[in-house]
Order: structure tokens, then C-alpha cells, then sequence
């Protein structure tokens, strides 16, 4: 089974979708340990890639993803999202996507986003959903899981990754401004993460129709 | 949420042509990419400098953009770092054949985002250097925190850049001046009250009526420690000491001594603060030989102050006193 | 009560020793009776240009003391009336041989005390003329009331004034242009907050979430009207609308405008406002040949803004133009 | 009977105490029309009236305690009250005060407060309690009345005055501003003022143990 373009669109349009209704969510949090702009940011930066959406080949359509979050965002979150679909992109099959080119993608796009940011596991980041969430994809290639199996799998260690970050305490970023004040309070940048992969379980049911 | 605004998703837009329209003598302002420029262009042959960071801290650095301090200025949503397009387009427009310095405040997203015009860029011919800056006492540098954030000390650098660019010097010196005015520039600020950013619609963080937040830095985030509230003789030893003893400053050093509103503090209270940080440096055998009193570095409507010192050489002096024409600061001629 | 004070009894006294310790290459401060007076002293033969009022508005009016503005300021209590002492003590000190004009904004507190001091110092053989100021359109001007306040003119008639004397005017000639340029401007201001008096401990008045006052003072007295929070836009409409009928402005004639903000209100805000008062302006077939936007007259740490608007000659530009030294205004050398 | 700077001395001693005592609802008054100093301002005046009494004869005890308001309260109250003084100082008797005499003291007050004020009664203002207290000692001394009587005549007639105030709107000083915003509120002046006759019967009573 092999996905295409098609279902990176999806994925995108859910991610956004994801992102637009959790917006004052995502801000609550980011004003807990934050700035109170990363709802925002996700937002402007997700909408502007929906709209650079085309018909372009899976490569293309992740390097137009890259830019324009780049371009819209700002923040933390622009550059690192902006690395990890560039990355993503840069490693995608010209053409069908196998399940193991998924998760090769996801984890050239934690790795830009490592070498970026610099941040490790347990820095109560976006790091913390991405990591389980890649380690999952890879899992489940090496036991031949259904599309659908691997991506429930990476969303629910996304999920456990981003709620595992409440009690850390942050090394990385703005929230470690606050030391151990931070600790107590789920991160935004790992929820929205927890979205991105979410999010493709959303495409894939859509596919799936 | 009381502010003066229209629609909260504009504010940064209409803010921009409002600023524009009210000083086009000294800045013109370009949308898509954003940034601010000075008017009458950089000289040929001048290093341009260069800086840029969330909206939501005027008149910094918008307000420091025409002739003397920054020649550009990139300015992001409401406390959220620019994006690279903004710094390769700003970047292009202020280089005049002999480089240009981006002044980069040390927060992740400012830092990966003038990484990334500066990755970008590399292929574009003209040569970029860049300075972090990261006085804020507050935060410890350490593997456990994201760094030191770049504070008031960024308002100090961003003038001794401008004139040192101004006195024809290169790249390679204006960058070295920048690092060693960081390595000599120490800040801490507190807060009274927290911010609203406009699209958040909601203050960033709660005080009671009886409490202060210490060692904020400038987005409206929480900061170290929440407190009773104090004197303002009592929050001003709380700044200086640490501030004092980090540097460290010692007995018979020049200084400048910035103490600056964070936008909601009216003139008279950083008036009767800056008394007593003028008193706590005198006591510490510091000479004050210059200082800097205002809102110059604000987080929306805060209310609290920070206070900036910077260790003084007679170089630094004559930096400081050189001509600057910028909405937000205005000297010399 | 937030705020950053020590003992609020001592509030003002602090604040002016800080402002001292400050600004000293510009201002002396003395303390019983209490002025601030340019350190450099009137050259002889120049008229002094002196004003006062309470304290609580700053920049205003001891932050426009140097060079080419006010000669001295006689600052009272929070937002109190200073008294006669101080003025006579205050003419003395800048007088020089060409007589002193006192600038009062018309407040009777303000009006009593200047005129007693103008009684008190009769005998003093220093030739004292007054001008009071009234651009405030907010209040009718009737026997209904105390008659229109001195607002934010204040800053542009203390500004030409000032200039005036360095032009080596005489007494008469800046006193009619006092007069002149009082005729010629108008004021209006609105708040989204009161703010605290020091020693009074709460706010002035209440304003809920969703309410603004329009037609304010800046003694942070409630205004004419109490209505819904709008946007900024329409809160300029609102203004400006009285503005522009009152005096009237007509298409075609130069004005200078002036958006001021009332303490608490972020520079963001202020140019987003300017944006439209400009844009009204324009539409209204208004040159704008100058502008000033930022917190020059404001009312501790009031949330609010107020627009002046002058109608301007070539004369009044030049005037404004004129170099000033003042830790509040600084342009030209 | 008279009276002498005795009781002149203890008349200023009781309109602070009444004024210090009161200092927060002056202001309080002051804040709903107008802009919240008319307390600090009294009591700085007054405090400083206090302190110059020594053992001056009438007429330079009242100019004393008229100059020490006139250069320490500021504001409106500061001339107005500090001229109520000075008139009454110079209207005062070389010896015994008589209670004509009184009264012609607090009518040159008045006079002098209308001239400087150009207050008229009506105009929510302190002129809206001095006048009816003067006019009710100047009947008092047509009809011969006692100086206990005459005095607490005055303070009722300035107490009414005070009171007559709430519903005016003021044509007078900073309420005036507010049109009709101003109606309802008692007018702080007029408090003070108030507080100013019914201290004379204060220093009565004390002179009279
Ligand atoms: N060095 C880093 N590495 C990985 N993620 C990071 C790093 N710094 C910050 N983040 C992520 O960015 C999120 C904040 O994003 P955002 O609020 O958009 O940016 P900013 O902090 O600049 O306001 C954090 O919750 C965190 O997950
Ligand atoms: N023209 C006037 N004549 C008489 N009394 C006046 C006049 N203007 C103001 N007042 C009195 O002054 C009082 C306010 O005094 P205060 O608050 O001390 O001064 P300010 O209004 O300057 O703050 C008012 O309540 C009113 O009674
Ligand atoms: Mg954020
Ligand atoms: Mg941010
Ligand atoms: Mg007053
Ligand atoms: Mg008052």
C-alpha cells in the first residue's frame, strides 16, 4: 500500500484544521510558559500553506509547505516546522509514497528540527511528541503494520509525548526562561506537534473514503 | 481587552502605516516582504545595520531605524520573531558595498529565524555578520535554559553600532564593538502587571493587586518569581544587585545607567526609581556618565521597568553622544 | 494601587530628585519653593518662558525645560495646582532684563494660583504678562462652565514660545503669539482607564471592561460621556470630528497633528491612531506639514489617547522647527 | 461676649482635626467630580496652617494661617481658602471679637473667596455652604443670639448648604466639566466648608470647658 501527493494535501488542510480550532488553546498554553502568540503563529503559518497547496508532486508540494511557514509564521515554530517539512520533503519518493518512505520523512523532519533547535528529548519541547511519534512510524515498518495501524500508533506516542511534557521542567526555549516554573504545564509547541500526527490519521481516513 | 486598536490581526499593519505616515523623513516603510529602512539610504561604502524581532516593544526597533542607529528594521507579529524573507529583503536594501551587522536579541525564534535570511542570503554577494545579544541577568546561561534573553542592553548596542558605522568603520570592527558592548552590558527588569497581546485577547499572565512578577523579559511571559509587591527603592535593589554583582562592576567604573518603562509606568515613577539606581551606583563607587530614562523597550502595556547598565569607556562615550535622528531617539546633530 | 513609589506622600519629591540626578546638563532643580529652571540660566535680555501645573503629566511640563522650551516649571502636587511661591520664586530665577511670560492652562486652580503669584510679585519689578490656554473642545466654553482646559496645545504653545524667545522676541510679541496660536488649536481626548492619584489609593473613577470615557481632562477626572469600547478608528472619528468643526479647520489650510498618548497606551497603539487622524485629516483637504505622536501630556498611567491639531503658518513651522534641548523634546542643535 | 485668638487658634486646630479625620471622603467626593486631591490638599494646607499658630493676636494668626495655605494646599481650594483667611484676617478686630465682628470676619471670607472665584451660590461650589452659614450668623446678630447659638446655626446653615449641593450641576471649577455627570455627587468644597463652620463650634466648645 503506498500513499501520494493526494494524501499529503490532506494532511496539511488536517493539520491546519487541527491548528485553527485549537488556536486559543495552543495560546492558553503559550501563555502559561510563553508569550501568548503560538496559536497564532501556527495558524498564519498553516493557512498560508494551505493555500500554496496544488497539484505538484509530493515533493514540491512539501517544499511550498516549508516556505511558506517559514515565511508566516515566525517564532520558534516557523523555522522549526518550516525544517521539518523542508526536510520531509527533501527525502519523499518522486512517486508513491511506501510507508517506510513515510516514516524515513518524519524522521528527516525530526532530525532538521533537532539540528535547528538542538533540543533532545525531555526538554519539554515539540521534541518530545515528534521523537515517540517517529520511533512509532519506524516500529511499525519493521513489524509490516497497516498504514492505518502505523498511523494511530504514531498519533497516540505523539499524544503520550506531548502530555509527558507537563511535568518537565524546560531546558530549551522560552518556557526555560521560567525554570522550574514551567513545570506543571503542557507544552505548546509539542501540542501542536501532537496535531501534525493526529492529523495525518485524519488524511488517512479521508483517503480511505 | 481595552486597546486602541481595529481588527486585532491588522494591528502590526496599520501600526507600520501609521509610522510611516507620521515620519517619512527619516523611515520608509515596505510591506511583503515588512521592513523599515531609513529614508535617505545608507551611504556607499557604509557597513548597514541591522536588526528586527517581534512587534509590541516600540519604539524598539522601528523607532530606532534614520540616521545614526539602525539603517533597517524587521519587524515580526506581536512578540513573534520576523521571518527570513523580511531580513534577506531589509538586508539587500541596507548594503551599501561594505556589509551588513544583524543585531539578533537572543530568543530561539529570533536566533533560528536570522539563521535562516543568513543561510539563505550566503549566495546573494553580500557579507553578513551577526551578533546575539543576551544581557538579561535574570536567566542563568546554562545547558538548563534557552540562554540569556537580549533585553535592554539591545537599545544601548543598536546606538554604538549606528555611530560606529557612522565613523566609517568595517564590518569586522562594528561586529567586535557589538560583542564586547554585549560582554559589558547587564540588565534585569520586573513587572507590575502583565500584557495583552491583541489577538490573544487576554493578559498573558494574572498579578494580583499585591504582587509583582521579577525577572521578566519583554514577550509579557511570566518571569522568575512572583512576589508581594514592594517599594519601588525595595524593586530596584532587587534589579541593581544582581546586575552589580554579575558583571561584575567594580569600584570607579564608568557607567550608563538606563532605567527603562515598560510601557504602562508613567515618567514620574521611572524618575523616582532611577534615584535610587543612580544612588545604588554612586554607592557602589560607579561613575554615572551617562544615563538613558523612558520607554524604549516595552512589552505592550506592561507595567514595570527594567533597569540596563552598561560599563563605560571613553570610546563607548563618544559613541553614545554621536548625532542619532530616529523617531525614538534624537541627538546631536 | 500598582505602581512604583515609595511613600506616596513623597512621590513627587522623589521623582524630582531622580529627574535631577538625571538631566543635570539641562535642568537644576530647587525644592522649597519647588521649580525646575534650564541649568544653563536665560541669556540676558531674552524673555523667560515659564509654565507649571500639577504633577502626574509628565514629559510635561519640567521635562520641557532646557534649551529652547520652557525656562522653568513649577510642578505641584498630583495633580494639584502648584502654588504662588513657587512662581515667584520661578519668574525670578528667568528673569532677564526682557520680562517673563507664564503659560497657564486654564484650570481655576491653575488660573487662582498664577494669578495670585502675578499679585504677589507685582512689586518685584520683573514685568510678568500671562496667556491662558484653552484648546480642550470636549467642554463648551459658556457661563455653564469653568470654561475650556489647556490640554495638548499646552506642548505646541510651550514649544513656539520658547522659540520665539531664542528668536529674541520681546515680551509683547510672544504674548500675542501665545494668544495667536491658542486661537489656532484644538483638543480632544478619551481614556480606557483612569488612573491613581498616589495618595488617594484607587482609581479616579471606574471604567468596566467594555467601556471608555470620551471627553477627558488629563487630572483624570471623568469625562463628558461614558459609552461601549470601540475601535480605533471610530475613537479617532469621534475626536476629530469636534475638532475639525470646532475651530474650523478648512480645506487647504497646514496643520500640525498631534496624537498624544495619556500614559498607559503603547506606541503601537498610538501610531495605529495617528493612521486615521492623519487619514481624516487629508480627507478633511488638511496638509499635515508636521506631526508629533507618543506620551507627551499624560495623566500617570492612564489607558487613552488625545489629538491636537494646530493650524499652521510658515512662521509657526519655523518655530517649531527651532532647535530644543529638553529631556522631553530634542531636535535641531 | 467675645472670643480672641484663643478661639480663633482652636478653630483652625479643629478644622484639620475635622478635615484630617474626613481626608478620604473628601477625596472620595473629589474623585466622582473631579480628580481626587481635594482631601491631601486640605490637610497639607491645614497641617501647615497649624503649625504656624503661636501666640499672634487674631489678625496675624489668620494671616499666618492664610499664607501657610495659600503656599501649601495648591489646587482650587488653596486661593480660595487661603483668601477666606486673609479677609478674615484683615476684617478682624486689634482685640476681643465680638460676634458682629465674627460675622463681618466670615462675610469679608466669603466676599473675598466670590471675588476670586466668581462663584455665585447655585454653582455647586463652597460658595453653596459659606453663603447660607454667613447669612445665618449675620441673623444671629440681628437677633442677639448667643455665641453657641450663633455658631451652630451656621454649621446647620452650611450643613444644608453642603447638602443642597448633591443635586446641583456645576457651572464652577473642574466639575463643571463633567455637565450634567456632575449632578448627584456632594460637592467637596462644600464638605470642606462645611466642616469649616462646624469646627467653630468645636474650638466654642473646648473654649467653653
Ligand atoms: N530549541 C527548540 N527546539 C525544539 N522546539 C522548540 C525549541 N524552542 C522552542 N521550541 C518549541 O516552540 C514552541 C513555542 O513556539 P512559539 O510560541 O510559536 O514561538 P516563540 O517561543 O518564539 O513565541 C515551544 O512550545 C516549543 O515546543
Ligand atoms: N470658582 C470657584 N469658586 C468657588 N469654589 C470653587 C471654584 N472652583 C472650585 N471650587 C471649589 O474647589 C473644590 C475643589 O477643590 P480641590 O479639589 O482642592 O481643587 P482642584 O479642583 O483644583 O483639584 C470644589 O469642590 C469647589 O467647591
Ligand atoms: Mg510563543
Ligand atoms: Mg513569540
Ligand atoms: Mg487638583
Ligand atoms: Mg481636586
Amino acid at each position: 500500500m503506498s500513499r501520494d501527493s493526494t494524501f499529503v494535501r490532506s494532511w496539511i488542510e488536517a493539520f491546519f484544521d487541527r491548528v485553527e480550532e485549537n488556536q486559543k488553546y495552543l495560546t492558553k498554553l503559550d501563555s502559561a510558559i510563553g508569550d501568548g502568540d503560538h496559536g497564532q503563529n501556527m495558524v498564519r503559518g498553516l493557512r498560508a500553506a494551505v493555500q500554496s497547496l496544488n497539484d505538484s508532486d509530493t515533493r514540491e508540494t512539501l517544499r511550498n509547505v516549508a516556505m511558506s511557514i517559514i515565511s508566516k509564521t515566525g517564532g520558534a515554530s516557523g523555522p522549526l516546522y518550516g525544517t521539518l517539512f523542508m526536510e520531509a520533503g527533501k527525502t519523499a519518493p518522486d512517486g508513491p509514497i511506501a510507508l517506510s518512505d513515510w516514516a524515513a520523512m518524519m524522521r528527516a523532519g525530526l532530525d532538521g528540527v533537532q539540528r535547528r533547535g538542538k533540543a533532545e528529548t525531555g526538554e519539554k519541547t515539540m521534541v518530545d511528541a515528534l521523537t515517540p511519534a517517529v520511533e512509532a512510524l519506524e516500529s511499525a515498518v519493521e513489524q509490516d503494520a497497516s498504514w492505518s495501524d502505523a498511523l494511530s500508533d504514531a498519533a497516540a506516542a505523539a499524544k503520550d509525548g506531548m502530555e509527558s511534557t507537563t511535568p518537565m521542567i524546560a531546558t530549551k526555549g522560552r518556557a526555560s526562561y521560567l525554570g522550574d516554573r514551567s513545570a506543571g504545564h503542557q507544552d505548546p509547541g509539542a501540542t501542536s506537534s501532537f496535531y501534525l500526527f493526529a492529523a495525518a490519521v485524519d488524511a488517512n481516513e479521508t483517503s480511505a473514503e | 481587552m481595552k486597546k486602541l486598536i481595529n481588527d486585532p490581526d491588522h494591528v502590526v499593519r496599520e501600526s507600520l502605516e501609521g509610522f510611516a505616515a507620521a515620519h517619512p523623513d527619516l523611515v520608509s516603510v515596505h510591506f511583503n516582504p515588512t521592513f523599515v529602512v531609513r529614508s535617505d539610504g545608507v551611504p556607499d561604502g557604509r557597513v548597514g545595520i541591522l536588526s528586527g524581532g517581534g512587534s509590541g516593544h516600540e519604539p524598539m526597533h522601528n523607532g530606532f531605524v534614520g540616521r545614526g542607529m539602525l539603517d533597517a528594521a524587521c519587524p515580526g507579529e506581536v512578540f513573534t520573531s520576523p521571518t527570513p524573507d523580511q531580513m534577506l529583503a531589509a538586508t539587500e536594501a541596507v548594503s551599501a558595498g561594505a556589509g551588513v551587522l544583524h543585531l539578533v536579541k537572543n530568543y530561539t525564534g529570533d536566533v533560528m529565524n536570522f539563521e535562516m535570511a543568513e543561510e539563505m542570503g550566503a549566495d546573494e554577494g553580500i557579507e553578513v555578520r551577526s551578533v546575539v545579544i543576551d544581557d538579561d541577568v535574570a536567566v542563568e546561561d546554562s545547558t538548563y535554559t534557552a540562554g540569556r534573553r537580549g533585553v535592554g542592553g539591545t537599545v544601548l548596542i543598536e546606538k554604538m553600532c549606528g555611530a560606529a558605522a557612522d565613523d566609517g568603520r568595517s564590518l569586522e570592527e562594528i561586529t567586535d564593538l557589538a560583542r564586547r558592548c554585549n560582554s559589558e552590558v547587564r540588565s534585569m527588569g520586573m513587572a507590575l502587571t502583565s500584557c495583552t497581546v491583541p489577538s490573544a485577547g487576554e493578559p498573558t499572565f494574572q498579578l494580583a493587586d499585591d504582587e509583582m512578577e521579577i525577572g521578566i523579559g519583554i514577550h509579557g511571559e511570566p518571569g522568575r518569581d512572583r512576589m508581594s509587591l514592594e517599594s519601588a527603592d525595595a524593586v530596584v535593589e532587587r534589579l541593581m544587585g544582581p546586575i552589580l554583582s554579575d558583571l561584575p562592576f567594580h569600584s570607579g567604573d564608568d557607567v550608563l545607567l538606563f532605567v527603562n518603562g515598560m510601557g504602562a509606568t508613567p515618567m514620574m515613577e521611572l524618575y523616582l526609581c532611577y534615584r535610587k539606581a543612580a544612588a545604588m551606583a554612586e554607592d557602589h563607587g560607579l561613575n554615572v556618565v551617562r544615563n538613558l530614562v523612558g520607554p524604549y523597550i516595552t512589552s505592550l502595556e506592561m507595567a514595570g521597568l527594567s533597569i540596563t547598565m552598561m560599563r563605560m569607556t571613553d570610546d563607548l562615550v563618544a559613541l553614545w553622544d554621536a548625532p542619532v535622528q530616529t523617531p525614538g531617539l534624537r541627538w546631536g546633530q
